[in-house]
């Protein structure tokens, strides 16, 4: 990937940047529908109980925060190695 | 569906056309997840009649209901820290 | 969306249909793909049995119908939410 | 798997090759489909030897039969119904 | 499919090979995904230990073994009924 | 995570662009595995606190860890694989 011209980077960047508010998307809904599935459980009323509101506040931070740490921790690893150069393929 | 796309001025044609249809496919993606969990949370995998019953339909109903207040406590809650942290609007979930 | 020009609203419409035929089809493959794995558990024979068979048949009505249903209210619920303004981001 | 795709007439040669492109999309979606429910229904998940067993070997060629004649219903049944809806054929379904 | 002419069927070869490159990325992070889920299932420690590793290597024979063959039973299937003609929508 | 792509030489252009594009697919899709896979693991879905606890994290951390090491573990396999099967590099797994 380093041995791209400044023009193919420029334009590898334009595709990435779709690519991201995609991703970004998936993220979301997914966080909407992982904390719907783990704390609505219950369907005697068409409101969410304030017990299911609460428990769905506390699975987004929950889960926000966990992905915030395996991200940074992914990044590590990923750095580390390439640095080793354990990459195989490479 | 459409609250992840703040109200950016003067697009071009193709940026316009582009918002539209990440705005459609985000809600078409919501709404596979929702036909998933509604399914899943009522639906009797034993299938002894082939039509609902009426706590099927039902449980249907208000799934549907509460995806979407979920959608909205979650929307809301992501907006509200997005502000706290940046400021000004116009951002991912600005108002 | 509304301020898109007729111009502009075709050539979204023509996106659109690709996905349409995309999304039917995984409608549909994983409509397959459910009550395969709802209704057949057994594996002495090549063929399903009249039970499984039956089962299969019960599935698609009553996942059919379901989907049809969740249909209609979320395209209620999303008239409604439009209508009072509560989409965020707007 | 090409049962969606009805024999329209007059097609340009990008809806033709857009066509079969679906057609190939709609295949290797099933394969990946057929994969994820059989390996689940057969491969015992201890993993206690790296070789499929007799019981196993089985189940999987069974599980193959079994996932084409469900497709095959559904795929009928589907067909039926739109045909006792629409009437005339060349429609997802038309024959 | 039979009737395209033999440009349209490269350009059709074209498209898919993009697609192959991808599905066989997909398979393979598949791969390693559901070994990791079937077969890691303590904390402990930070590296695999023993047990866990050679069942994610019988994890990777087996479930390998298991598409190939899986694969070609398709592909029979597949053969079988485009010959009967079967094939609904035909 | 880029061991897919050996170092066949003289691309166009085009196609450097879209070697690079993959990888960063390959990446951005183990990342969503290891996201889901590692949550599923760590994290403890009756959510009486919002906060990561302590076993939580720590959880996560090794999670990440083996997930690593477990793709490592499943390439080299292949390569090895790939290498006894075909002979030379340059291929899908050669080095």
């Amino acid at each position: 990937m380093d041995s791209l011209t400044q023009a193919e980077q420029r334009e590898l960047q334009n595709r990435m940047e779709k690519k991201q508010m995609k991703e970004f998307m998936n993220m979301y809904s997914n966080l909407v529908q992982q904390c719907f599935n783990d704390c609505v459980n219950g369907f005697e009323s068409k409101s969410l109980t304030s017990r299911e509101e609460s428990c769905v506040m506390r699975c987004v931070d929950k889960r926000m925060k966990g992905s915030e740490r395996l991200g940074t921790r992914f990044q590590e690893q990923n750095a580390a190695m390439a640095q080793s150069g354990t990459l195989p393929g490479r | 569906m459409s609250f992840l796309f703040g109200g950016k001025p003067q697009l071009s044609s193709e940026q316009k056309i582009a918002q539209a249809e990440a705005e459609i496919d985000m809600m078409s993606d919501m709404y596979a997840r929702l036909i998933s969990s509604c399914s899943k949370k009522c639906i009797d995998t034993s299938y002894r009649e082939a039509d609902l019953n009426k706590g099927e339909s039902v449980c249907l109903d208000r799934c549907v209901s509460k995806f979407f207040e979920v959608n909205l406590k979650v929307s809301e809650k992501m907006q509200g820290e997005a502000q706290a942290r940046g400021g000004g609007g116009g951002g991912m979930f600005g108002a």
